[in-house]
This record gives structure tokens, C-alpha cells and sequence, in this order.
């Protein structure tokens, strides 16, 4: 017996459930769909969109570098280079990339669910999105803004049309826009707590939940917590530089510290919505490609959850040295801390899955291990700038750049674009060239690590962030990173082109072509509207590569590296006895 | 005092036609419950999400009064607490009648259930009203936020401790707030015509009750936020 | 143009240690830097291994995954216990650099768009160019005059940021004479990197000649002619930042925040007061109370007041007048 | 999966089973509402010095946990949703302790550390509060307040 069956399950007459979701065409199609894959499609390219972007400004502010002095544009055009990157990266890429873009398309599959707890909620949240992204680009039309994506006060706020001593770039628009895309972003953690909660198909105990679901529940509450603290942080900044308030601009009474307060109070969680999910889906890649359930599986689940109680109660790291009191100081150091404990936790976890697996290096893998060997760089020179007196050295150097880069893009990225190729074949239906992949993976590893070392070096020696121009003696570290940023542009150009060379011309891909035991996998290539053609009832856990059958692992499996493996055809899955449910 | 209710969930039954429940349940719940639940799930954790939203400004709240507590009780004396105390009553009398809509919806009286929800309208509306009349009030005397802060005495209230040059934070403060639960509230006026109309077509029934009873929520909420904002603006 | 002088260090990863304050904070680096090399090889290692060790093959079937709750402890346990000694060692060394000595000599530190200025107990002030004496306890007591700003001493290992309508102080004592360098490391707009400083740390007998002359020009006859001491005090005072090397108008091509100078004196120019002749007192009024006329176009960057003795003003008066 | 219909459904049977409370018991819940508000106006003639803050706030949440109570049904409600309100509350409390741990506490270690005032000479800090800053047409650094309204912190 199957383990994992299905239900005759009830559908509706104008849908063919049958039918993959990607077969209707037309514009209107999409716009109007309430398929949480297809809105998830609609995200990912709208983030894939953000992030050309982004990395555009983040070449242009590398090459700037390249030389002393002026290379290639002026100051203030540098100073909103590196804000606008900031800016985009932040809000329109890293926190909508994995939750929003790819949990919309799997979290339901692996949820066994036929949608979304609140499908038109989901549509809502996209247009918000789009709504907020409209701001930001009227912003950049407009001049942009050149407070770095922080929107440190007084600097941001204190308008120079009403005698003010801050920017005069178009700021209103720029934060306004932050402001919509919050909202985006807490819509979507909503729908997905609700979807987690109550949507989970027969037998899905939260046992059985994928590490990937774990982080994204994870993720939700860090963004309906925190995400609205974040949205009247930018509202007060808003009617501070359009009315003057008076509660962040001291000049007007108020305290630019408590400005920063308010606005880590949801960045640094914000940290956690962008790494969290990223450890889900390396925990699922790990587990597909060493085919076993990752060691320390609750470990690793509660360790989501921790981070995400954690990331609420150490801001304060962030204002080590911006006149904060010495009281609030010690707290925070302390609580820094803690959050190396779930982090460790999940990398010894991780490193412990590969002992006695069945490792197999295919690209999705590649992303993953990369994850785990940059996340721990990134998550232990944390360690440097936890310690409160290394930290006074470093605060606002290039190290703290590098690091968080290291732990973003190391992380999240590497998570992200890791995902985008494991789930691809799924919800595109299309293989794409492993071959091509690797060279891309091996650009992009090789060309971030030269990049953001040269930063770690140069930021040790003293290096500020946000510098237009530099001492002579920073001169060589910066050329070594700009380098590396093309190496790293270049591998992310291949992994475009392979991405769309698959789109036009790739093999058709099977129904599981990991061999994973995991529930989007025992779902037909691209799947239903519906997600399964049957409603999914689960007798055994989505790691549990002991009770799954060989049909369910190997049907389209077909690893390259080991063609023999398979043992034989297995023969096409009919859909499956009923009976042992009612 | 109270008794369980028990929806009908004959509907619900599947039959060999492929359809799938009642109109109202939603392809992808399996059952009213399911869709209950996760309804009422999602909206406490938005509401979860707006009283953090709140929780900016009480943060603020709490800085400046602790940093000036003399100026926060010189412009408190500003404030009418005739007005906000009317409007307390009026919050949450609407509060009470929006609850009375849920339990008329709840046992399936469509008429009184529109009632109720057009009285939790007027009070939201008589809010406003009250809200205005003392806005004005503040705009003539020249209370008003951070750089626009130009008192004049001929329009302060008389006897009342003399306002500190940085009383404009102050109203910063009551104007974000007061303004942004103002704004809920006529969100929250939007959301309950849009139930009234839904109720009037009489999509409402005992076993189906579940945006009278989240729209309530919502309000409720716009309410307890008041419950707090009375006191500490004006009554120091 | 940045012209400091470069900084040699003995140690790759840091710039030289120039103050009491680094070597704690240069230990407590470098033991978290090896903790770290250790870490990312052991897990490395570890990871390569495993790879190479179970990679797949045909016919072997991977362990089933068991319950290592011992292990899992040990793994939470040990970074926990581990933690709380970084902690200490980060907050001791905090702590120590938290509260200034008795006596230590009081030096202001005002930050403001695009530069540093140091004022010295006997009231003189000093753009651009801090001088201390080798040994000698300080207390730097930092504010802002516009936005954030923060003051940075890598040599020294210290950073405060400097915040409008809010004190805060560094403290330390130099231990190597020689040129260290301030930065700004809070972004402030345009020429934040820019906002720069140099440190000379002098030995005593150096330092009492140099104080003698302080707020005086400093050298021969020639170099005190009062365009060139005005030169001088003119890049100090960071206006190269704002208004161009040589008063130009242009950074790196592009128009300036602040109004070009050179020819500026004797011309007529539209202000928003009112049309202006610039002469001496208009060139006076703008360097004290740079808001009362700004020259049209230039409004939406305010210029800070600068506060000079008269010798000095006369100098940097004399320094654009002679700007053709 | 297909329901059933009962006169005395279980837990399981896919229906709705909310509590409906009768309405003198919200009449109730409304009454005791109007007599803590009428207590808390009523209170705020009485000084009662620092005790002030902490009666309005006890009043104001009896009156918040009233409604959170019944008019929301959260006495009734899943015991889950309970634990969503009472988490957020406690993350208000944690933005509301840590935010004042810092700006209660500013200058305590050192008195010239992160104040406003410097104690020693009494000297406000540059480009802090100035009335009207803005409006006057933004002189830079103009003379401080010293009119009480930057007080330092003790």
C-alpha cells in the first residue's frame, strides 16, 4: 500500500482537475487567478525583476569603487546607487524572494491543501506589493533617495524646503512605498499561519511537516509581528519630514535614537524573515539528496521558531555605539548571543544529515552545501560585532557589510536560487542543463567569496560603509572586491540564461526527478489546480524514506550521475487504492 | 446565560454530481468548520498585527511622557475630556451593538443582525462627528503638531498651566494617534456597510455567520484601542 | 583629494594600535578570529568528507535517520556555555572604555556637514586636525550640529556616533606617537566620505611647542602669509567638501553642494535676502551665519556657522579673495 | 470526510459551534463598561500622584479585557487564538521595556554619556530642540532653549 493516498476529493465542474495549472493562457488569466502557484509564479518574477535591479545598483556602486576618487559618477549618484541597491534588495527582492515567491507555490502542495487558506487575500497581497514597488519607482524616477535603505533621522526627515538639515532627494515616496510593501508582506505571513493551521491535509501531523513549512510558519510570525511596527515607524518618518513632528528630529524635539529603535525593531527581525526561510529550504535539499530525514528533525523546527522569538530581542546590536545607554547595551549583547545557539544548532544538524547519507551533488545540492559553508562564515563573524567592545572597532565598516552579505546573499540567496532549481522541473514542468548550472553555481560561489573577503579585510582595517572615495591604502582591497562582483554578475547572467534556455527548449521533467519522498514531488509535473488529483492523505512522514514506495521515489527518477541506481522501471503510479479512509 | 450553536452541516454533504457544500464554502475547505476556524484564526492574528501597528505610538507615548511629564499634563488640559468621554461611551456602545449583530447573526435573525450593524454605523459616524468638532478646535487654537505648533492664548482653555516650547510633540503624538484610529474607524465604517449589504441579500445564516462576526472583530479592536487612548491623552 | 598620510600596520587584519583602548579590543579579535578559522574548518572539513564518504551509489541504501538526543544537547549546551564567555570578554572590555578617567584633559568634538572641528580647554578651536600629546588621558565629548555623524578612530579602535541635541564622549590615551585618522562612519549626505581628520600624536616636547601656537598659524613666515594659513584652514575646515578643491564649485565634475568662490569677490549676486555685493563683511557674515543671504540655487544644502578667531577669519577671507 | 448530521454533534462533525452569549449578559458586559469609564473620569479629578498612571492603565485594561473577553469571544474562542493575543502582547512589552531601558537610563554610567545637557557646565547639545526651528528660517545652531524644555536626564 501506497504510502501516501489519496481521496476521491471533491472538485468543482469548470475546473478539470486533472488539467496542469499552467494550461490556461492569457494575460487576464493570471491577473485574475486565485491559484496560489500562479501568484507565486507572478512573485518570482516580480522579485527576479527587483533583483536584476538591485544588482545593477550593486555593480554600479562596486565599479564607482574600482578607483580613488571619481570613477564613474558623482557623489550624491553614488550615495543613491547604494541606497536605491539597498532599497530594492531589502524590500522588493529578499523579504518577498523565498516566503512570498516560492512558499506560495510549494507551502500549499506540501501542505497537501488544494490552496491558500485565503486565495483572495493572496491576489491582495501581490497588488499591494505592485502598489508599494509603483511608489518606488516614481521615487527613482523622481531622483531617488540617498539615505541608504535605513532612513536614519534626522538626515531623512528633516526636509531643507522647510529649512531642514537632512536630504532633499524624494524621500516621502520612497518610505511610503517601504510602508505598502509591509503590508504585502504581513498579509502573506497571515495567510500563511492560517493555511499551516488549518489547511493541512489528513495525516499531516505537525510531525510530519516539512523542515520548508516549519521555516515559513517561522517566517509569518516574525512578519505579522514585526512588519506593523515597521509600517508606523515609516508613517511617523513620513508626517515627520511632510508635518514636522517633532517625536525622530531633534531639532523639533525629538530623539533620532528612538528612530532607530523603532526601525530595528523590525529590521532585525527582518533579518530573520530573510534568513528563515532560507534554512528551510536547505533543510529540504539536504534531506532529497542525502535521501534521509535530516537529523535532529525537531531540533532544527524548533530552532526556526527560536530564531524567531530571538530576532525580537536583540535590535539593540544595532545601536551599540549610537548613544544608546550602557544598560540597554549590556541586554542586548547578551540576547545576541543566544541567537548563535539555534543557528549552530542547525548547521551541526545539517553537517550530521550528510553522515551515512546518500549524497548526491546535483546542482540544488551545490546551492545548499554552499548555503551551510557561507551561512557559517556569515553567522560567526555575527560573533565579531556581537561582542560589544570588537564591535565599537567595527560598527559601520566595511566588515559589518560583508558580514551581512555573507549571511543574505550566502544565506538567503544561496537558499533561494538553490530552491528555484530544485522546484523548477515542478512548477515550470521544464528540466533545465544541469551542466549549465553548475558552471553558473561556480561563478557565483567563487566571484561572492572574492568580493565580500576583500570587504571583510578592508573593513577590519577600518574601512567606513556608504564611502564615495577612499584612502589610498583601502585602494587594492576594492579593486579585488569590485573584480569579484563581475565574477559574480557573470554567474548569474549563465544561471539566467540556462533558467531561460529551459523555459523555451528544456526536457519535459517527470514527476520526481530528485527521488524525493517529500509530498510536491508525489504530484503530477506541473501539477493541478488543485495541487493533487486526489485529495492527499498521509500515512507516514515527508522524510521517511523508509515507508516510501519505489514508485513514489523513482517514478521519473533518473539521476545522471547514476543512471543504474533506479533498479529498473518502475512502472507509472495509477492512482491509488481507496479504502483505509472515510 | 448562553448556549452552544450548532450549524447545519447537512448541506456540507457531498453528492456524485461533484458538488462540493454549500454556496458559501469556499473549493479548498473541506468543511464549514475548517473555513470557520482559519477565518477566525487569520483575523486574530491580524489583529495581532494592528495592535503592534498601535504599539509604535504607545511606545512613543511612553518616551515622551516619561522624559516630560510636566508637558504632557499642560497639554492634556488642552483636551476636552467632555468630548473624548462622550466618545468613549459612544465606542463602546458600538462596541456592544456590533456584538449584538454577531449573536443576532449567530441565531440566524437577518433583520435584526442589519439593525444592529446600522446602529454600530451611526455611533461610528457620531465618533467622527465628535472627532471633528474637537480637530477644529485644536486647528483654531493653534495646537498642532511638531513645526506647526503656534498656540494662541485667546483660544487655550483658561486657568490651564502655561504650554512648554516643545509642547508640539505632544500633539504629535495625539494627532498620529487619535488620526490613525480615526482612519480605522472609517476603514471599519467601509467594512460594515459592505456586511450590511451582504446581510440585506441575506447571504447570512446560522451556519454561516463568519464576516459578521470577523467584521465585529475588526471593530472591536478599533474600540479597545480607544480604551486606551481616552485615558492616557486625556485624562493626566 | 584625500592626502593622509597611509597607515602601516604590523598586524594584516588591523590598522596599528595607537591607543590604551586597542590592545583589549585587538586580543579579544584575534581570539575570536581563530575560534572562528577552527569552526569554518572543522565544518568544512566535515561537510567535504561526508561527500566524498557517502556519495551515492548504486545499490546502497542511505541509514535511516536515528534520535541523537545526547548528541543534540551537546551541541546546544556547549555554544551556550561558550557564549557567555564571549559575552564577557566583549562587555568587560566595554565597560572599561565606558567611563573616563578622573582629570582626563576634555576635548569637544563637533561634528557637522562635512567636518570635524576640535575645540581644546582653552576655548581655541581646530578644524580638520586633532593634536594630542603621547600619554596624556583625553575624554572626547561628541556632539553634532545637523544630522548623525560618527566619529571614528580606527587606530584607536573607538567609535561614537555623534547625534544632534545629544552629548556622548570617547575616552583613551594615546600610547604611539604619530598620524592616525578620523573618519565619519554614520552616513550624513553628499561628502560623507569627505568628512575626514587627522590625529597627530605628539611627544610631549613637541606637544608643548605646538601649544604655544595653538590657534595660531604653525610655521615660518612664508607659510603664515594669510592666503596661504587661509588655504590651510580653508581644507581643514572641510569647505573643500561643499564648496570644491580651490573654492571651484565642482567635485569630481559635478556641481558642488555650495556656490563656486573663486572670482566671487567683488561681483553682485542674488541671495535669498536680496541682492548682495560681496565684499569682506558679506564673506564675514557667511562664514558666522552662513543661513542669513545664501546665494540663489544653493538653499537646499544648509551650510554650518563656523566659529574662527578674527586672525583666522581674516586669513580665509584673504585665502578666497585671492581664488580668481 | 463526508459530515453528518446529529442532533448532538461532536467535535468532529465539520460544523460551525460557536457560543452564543445571551443578551443580558452583553448588556451586563456594556454596563460594567460605562461605570469603569465613569470611574477613570472620575478618578482623574483625584491626584493621586505617581499611583495616576497605574489606576488608569489597570482601569483601562479591566475595560480592554471586558470586551477582549465576551464582545470577542475569546473566553470561548480556541484556546489558540488566545495565545496569539496574549504573544503579542508580550512582544509589545518587550518593544515598550527594551526601547525604555535605553531612554530612561541614558547618562546613568557616566554623566556626560548620551545626555542632552551636559551636567558639569549645563550646556544643551548642538542641533538639538529649537522652538520653531524650522519656521525661522533654519539659523544653524541658534542659541539653545535653556527654557526647561530639554531637561536632563537625572
Amino acid at each position: 500500500m501506497a504510502a501516501i493516498t489519496t481521496t476521491p476529493g471533491a472538485h468543482h465542474d469548470d475546473v478539470d482537475p486533472n488539467a496542469s495549472f499552467l494550461e490556461k493562457k492569457g494575460l487576464m488569466s493570471w491577473l485574475v487567478t486565485l491559484d496560489h502557484k500562479r501568484i507565486g509564479i507572478m512573485y518570482l518574477i516580480s522579485v527576479t525583476i527587483a533583483f536584476l535591479l538591485g544588482g545593477i545598483f550593486a555593480l554600479l556602486v562596486r565599479a564607482e569603487l574600482l578607483t580613488q576618487g571619481k570613477t564613474l559618477m558623482d557623489a550624491d549618484t553614488y550615495n543613491k546607487m547604494f541606497s536605491l541597491h539597498g532599497v530594492v534588495m531589502v524590500f522588493l527582492f529578499i523579504i518577498p524572494s523565498i516566503p512570498a515567491a516560492m512558499g506560495n507555490i510549494i507551502l500549499p502542495i506540501q501542505l497537501g491543501a488544494k490552496d491558500v487558506a485565503f486565495p483572495k487575500l493572496n491576489l491582495l497581497s501581490l497588488y499591494i506589493y505592485w502598489f508599494g514597488a509603483c511608489f518606488g519607482l516614481y521615487s527613482m524616477i523622481n531622483g531617488g533617495v540617498d539615505t541608504g535603505w535605513t532612513f536614519y533621522t534626522p538626515y531623512s526627515s528633516s526636509d531643507p524646503a522647510h529649512g531642514g538639515v537632512g536630504t532633499a532627494t524624494s524621500v516621502i515616496p520612497m518610505t511610503l512605498a517601504a510602508f505598502i510593501m509591509g503590508f504585502s508582506s504581513i498579509l502573506t505571513g497571515v495567510n500563511f499561519i492560517a493555511t499551516v493551521h488549518k489547511m493541512r491535509a489528513p495525516g499531516l501531523t505537525w510531525r510530519r511537516l516539512t523542515l520548508f513549512t516549519w521555516a515559513l510558519y517561522a517566517t509569518s510570525i516574525i512578519q505579522v509581528l514585526a512588519t506593523p511596527v515597521l509600517a508606523i515607524t515609516l508613517l511617523l518618518l513620513t508626517m515627520e519630514r511632510f508635518l514636522g513632528l517633532g517625536i525622530f528630529d531633534p531639532r523639533l524635539g525629538g530623539d533620532p535614537v528612538l528612530y532607530q529603535h523603532f526601525f530595528w525593531f523590525y529590521s532585525h527581525p527582518a533579518v530573520y524573515i530573510m534568513i528563515v526561510p532560507g534554512m528551510g529550504v536547505v533543510s529540504d535539499i539536504l534531506a532529497s539528496f542525502s535521501r534521509r530525514e535530516p537529523v535532529g528533525y525537531m531540533a532544527i523546527a524548533a530552532s526556526s521558531l527560536g530564531l524567531a522569538l530571538l530576532g525580537f530581542l536583540v535590535w539593540g546590536h544595532h545601536l551599540f555605539v549610537a548613544g544608546m545607554s550602557e544598560y540597554a547595551t549590556m541586554v542586548f549583547s547578551a540576547l545576541t548571543f543566544l541567537v548563535a545557539i539555534p543557528s549552530g544548532v542547525k548547521v551541526f544538524n545539517w553537517v550530521a544529515t550528510l553522515y551515512k547519507g546518500s549524497i548526491s551533488l546535483q546542482s540544488p545540492m551545490l546551492w545548499a552545501l554552499s548555503f551551510i559553508f557561507l551561512f557559517t562564515i556569515g553567522g560567526l563573524t555575527g560573533l565579531f560585532l556581537g561582542m560589544l567592545a570588537v564591535d565599537v572597532h567595527l560598527h559601520d565598516t566595511y566588515f559589518v557589510v560583508a558580514h551581512f552579505h555573507y549571511v543574505m546573499v550566502g544565506g538567503t540567496v544561496m537558499g533561494f536560487v538553490g530552491g528555484l532549481h530544485y522546484w523548477w522541473p515542478k512548477f515550470t514542468g521544464k528540466m533545465y542543463e544541469e551542466s549549465w548550472a553548475r558552471v553558473g553555481w561556480f561563478f557565483v560561489f567563487i566571484g561572492f567569496n572574492v568580493t565580500f573577503i576583500a570587504q571583510f579585510i578592508m573593513g577590519s582595517r577600518g574601512m567606513p560603509r556608504r564611502y564615495y572615495d577612499y584612502l589610498p591604502q583601502y585602494e587594492i582591497f576594492h579593486q579585488v572586491s569590485t573584480f569579484g562582483s563581475w565574477i559574480l554578475g557573470f554567474g548569474f547572467l549563465v544561471l539566467m540564461v540556462m533558467f531561460i534556455r529551459s523555459l523555451m527548449n528544456g526536457k519535459p521533467a517527470p514527476r520526481n526527478p530528485w527521488g524525493s519522498a517529500a509530498l510536491e514531488w508525489q504530484t503530477p509535473t506541473p501539477p493541478p489546480t488543485f495541487n493533487f488529483v486526489k485529495d492527499p492523505v498521509l500515512t507516514r512522514g515527508q522524510y521517511d524514506y523508509q515507508l516510501a514506495t519505489d514508485d513514489e521515489l523513482y517514478e521519473g527518477f533518473d539521476d545522471p550521475l547514476f543512471p543504474g541506481l533506479r533498479g529498473g522501471k518502475a512502472p507509472v503510479k495509477k492512482a491509488a487504492a481507496e479504502g483505509d479512509h472515510g | 446565560m448562553s448556549s452552544e450553536a450548532t450549524a447545519n452541516a447537512e448541506e456540507h454533504a457531498h453528492d456524485d454530481h461533484g458538488h462540493h457544500g454549500p454556496k458559501w464554502l469556499a473549493h479548498h475547505f473541506d468543511t464549514p468548520a475548517q473555513q470557520f476556524d482559519a477565518a477566525k484564526l487569520g483575523m486574530w492574528v491580524f489583529l495581532a498585527q494592528e495592535l503592534l501597528f498601535f504599539s509604535g505610538l504607545f511606545v512613543a507615548y511612553g518616551v515622551y511622557r516619561s522624559w516630560y511629564p510636566e508637558m504632557f499634563v499642560a497639554a492634556s488640559h488642552q483636551l476636552d475630556k467632555i468630548m473624548g468621554g462622550t466618545n468613549t461611551i459612544v465606542l463602546l456602545f458600538s462596541s456592544f451593538t456590533a456584538a449584538m449583530a454577531v449573536r443576532s447573526s449567530q441565531l440566524g435573525k437577518q433583520k435584526a443582525t442589519g439593525n444592529y450593524i446600522l446602529i454600530t454605523i451611526f455611533c461610528a459616524c457620531v465618533f467622527l462627528v465628535i472627532k471633528y468638532f474637537e480637530y477644529t478646535h485644536k486647528f483654531h487654537a493653534g495646537l498642532l503638531p511638531g513645526r506647526f505648533f503656534h498656540p494662541h492664548a485667546e483660544h487655550l482653555v483658561a486657568g490651564a498651566p502655561a504650554l512648554p516650547a516643545n509642547t508640539g510633540s505632544f500633539f504629535s503624538i495625539y494627532f498620529m494617534m487619535t488620526g490613525v484610529h480615526g482612519v480605522h474607524v472609517v476603514i471599519g465604517i467601509g467594512v460594515l456597510i459592505w456586511i450590511w449589504i451582504r446581510n440585506n441579500r441575506g447571504e447570512f445564516s446560522k451556519e454561516f455567520f463568519t464576516p459578521v462576526d470577523i467584521v465585529a472583530l475588526y471593530w472591536h479592536l478599533v474600540d479597545l484601542v480607544w480604551i486606551y487612548l481616552f485615558p492616557l491623552l486625556y485624562l493626566i | 583629494m584625500l592626502s593622509f598620510q597611509p597607515v602601516e600596520s604590523d598586524n594584516f587584519q588591523l590598522p596599528p594600535s595607537m591607543a590604551d583602548t586597542a590592545p583589549p579590543i585587538d586580543k579579544a579579535y584575534d581570539f575570536i578570529f581563530w575560534f572562528s578559522v577552527v569552526f569554518t574548518v572543522a565544518i568544512t572539513a566535515a561537510l567535504l568528507y561526508f561527500i566524498v564518504k557517502y556519495k551515492r551509489k548504486p545499490g546502497v541504501k542511505p541509514e535511516p535517520t536515528g534520535h541523537f538526543m545526547k548528541l543534540e544537547l551537546f551541541w546546544t549546551i556547549t555554544p551556550t556555555i561558550f557564549i557567555f564567555f564571549l559575552f564577557h570578554a566583549g562587555f568587560t572590555g566595554y565597560i572599561r572604555n565606558a567611563t573616563a578617567a578622573e582629570g582626563a584633559t576634555e576635548i569637544r568634538v563637533r561634528g557637522k556637514k562635512w567636518s570635524w572641528e576640535f575645540e581644546y580647554p582653552t576655548g581655541d578651536r581646530e578644524p580638520g586636525e586633532l593634536t594630542l600629546e603621547l600619554g596624556r588621558p583625553y575624554k572626547m565629548i561628541i556632539s553634532s550640529e545637523d544630522v548623525l555623524h560618527s566619529f571614528y578612530i580606527p587606530e584607536f579602535r573607538m567609535k561614537r556616533d555623534a547625534v544632534p541635541g545629544q552629548y556622548s564622549f570617547i575616552q583613551f590615551t594615546p600610547t604611539k606617537a604619530g598620524v592616525a585618522n578620523v573618519f565619519c562612519a554614520e552616513y550624513c549626505g553628499t561628502s560623507h566620505s569627505g568628512m575626514l581628520a587627522t590625529v597627530k600624536i605628539l611627544p610631549p616636547a613637541e606637544y608643548k611647542e605646538w601649544e604655544k601656537k595653538l590657534g595660531d598659524c604653525q610655521g615660518g613666515a612664508e607659510e603664515c602669509e594669510p592666503a596661504k594659513w587661509g588655504e590651510r584652514l580653508f581644507v581643514k575646515n572641510g569647505c573643500t567638501t561643499c564648496h570644491g578643491a580651490g573654492g571651484t564649485g565642482e567635485i569630481g565634475g559635478s556641481k558642488s553642494p555650495g556656490p563656486k568662490l573663486a572670482g566671487l569677490f567683488g561681483r553682485d549676486e542674488n541671495t535669498t535676502a536680496g541682492p548682495v555685493h560681496v565684499d569682506e563683511n558679506y564673506l564675514r557674515e557667511s562664514i558666522l551665519r552662513p543661513n542669513a543671504k545664501i546665494v540663489a540655487g544653493y538653499a537646499t544644502v544648509q551650510m554650518p556657522p563656523f566659529v574662527m578667531k578674527d586672525k583666522q577669519l581674516d586669513a580665509v577671507i584673504a585665502y578666497i579673495k585671492s581664488l580668481k | 470526510m463526508a459530515s453528518q448530521t446529529s442532533l448532538h454533534p461532536h467535535k468532529d462533525d465539520g460544523a460551525v459551534h460557536a457560543h452564543i452569549s445571551s443578551s443580558a449578559f452583553y448588556v451586563a458586559v456594556f454596563m460594567a463598561l460605562i461605570a469603569l469609564t465613569v470611574l477613570t473620569v472620575g478618578q482623574s479629578y483625584v491626584d493621586l500622584g505617581r499611583l495616576n498612571l497605574i489606576v488608569v492603565i489597570l482601569i483601562a485594561t479591566t475595560k480592554a479585557s471586558l470586551v477582549v473577553s465576551f464582545f470577542m469571544h475569546l473566553r470561548y474562542d480556541n484556546k489558540f487564538n488566545a495565545l496569539i493575543f496574549i504573544s503579542c502582547i508580550f512582544f509589545i512589552g518587550v518593544f515598550f521595556a527594551y526601547t525604555m531601558n535605553d531612554t530612561e537610563r541614558r547618562g546613568e554610567l557616566d554623566g556626560d554619556q548620551n545626555v542632552r545637557v551636559l551636567p558639569k557646565t549645563g550646556e544643551d547639545a548642538p542641533g538639538g530642540f529649537v522652538p520653531h526651528a524650522a519656521s525661522s528660517g533654519g539659523e544653524h545652531g541658534a542659541a539653545p532653549t535653556g527654557s526647561g524644555a530639554a531637561p536632563a536626564h537625572h
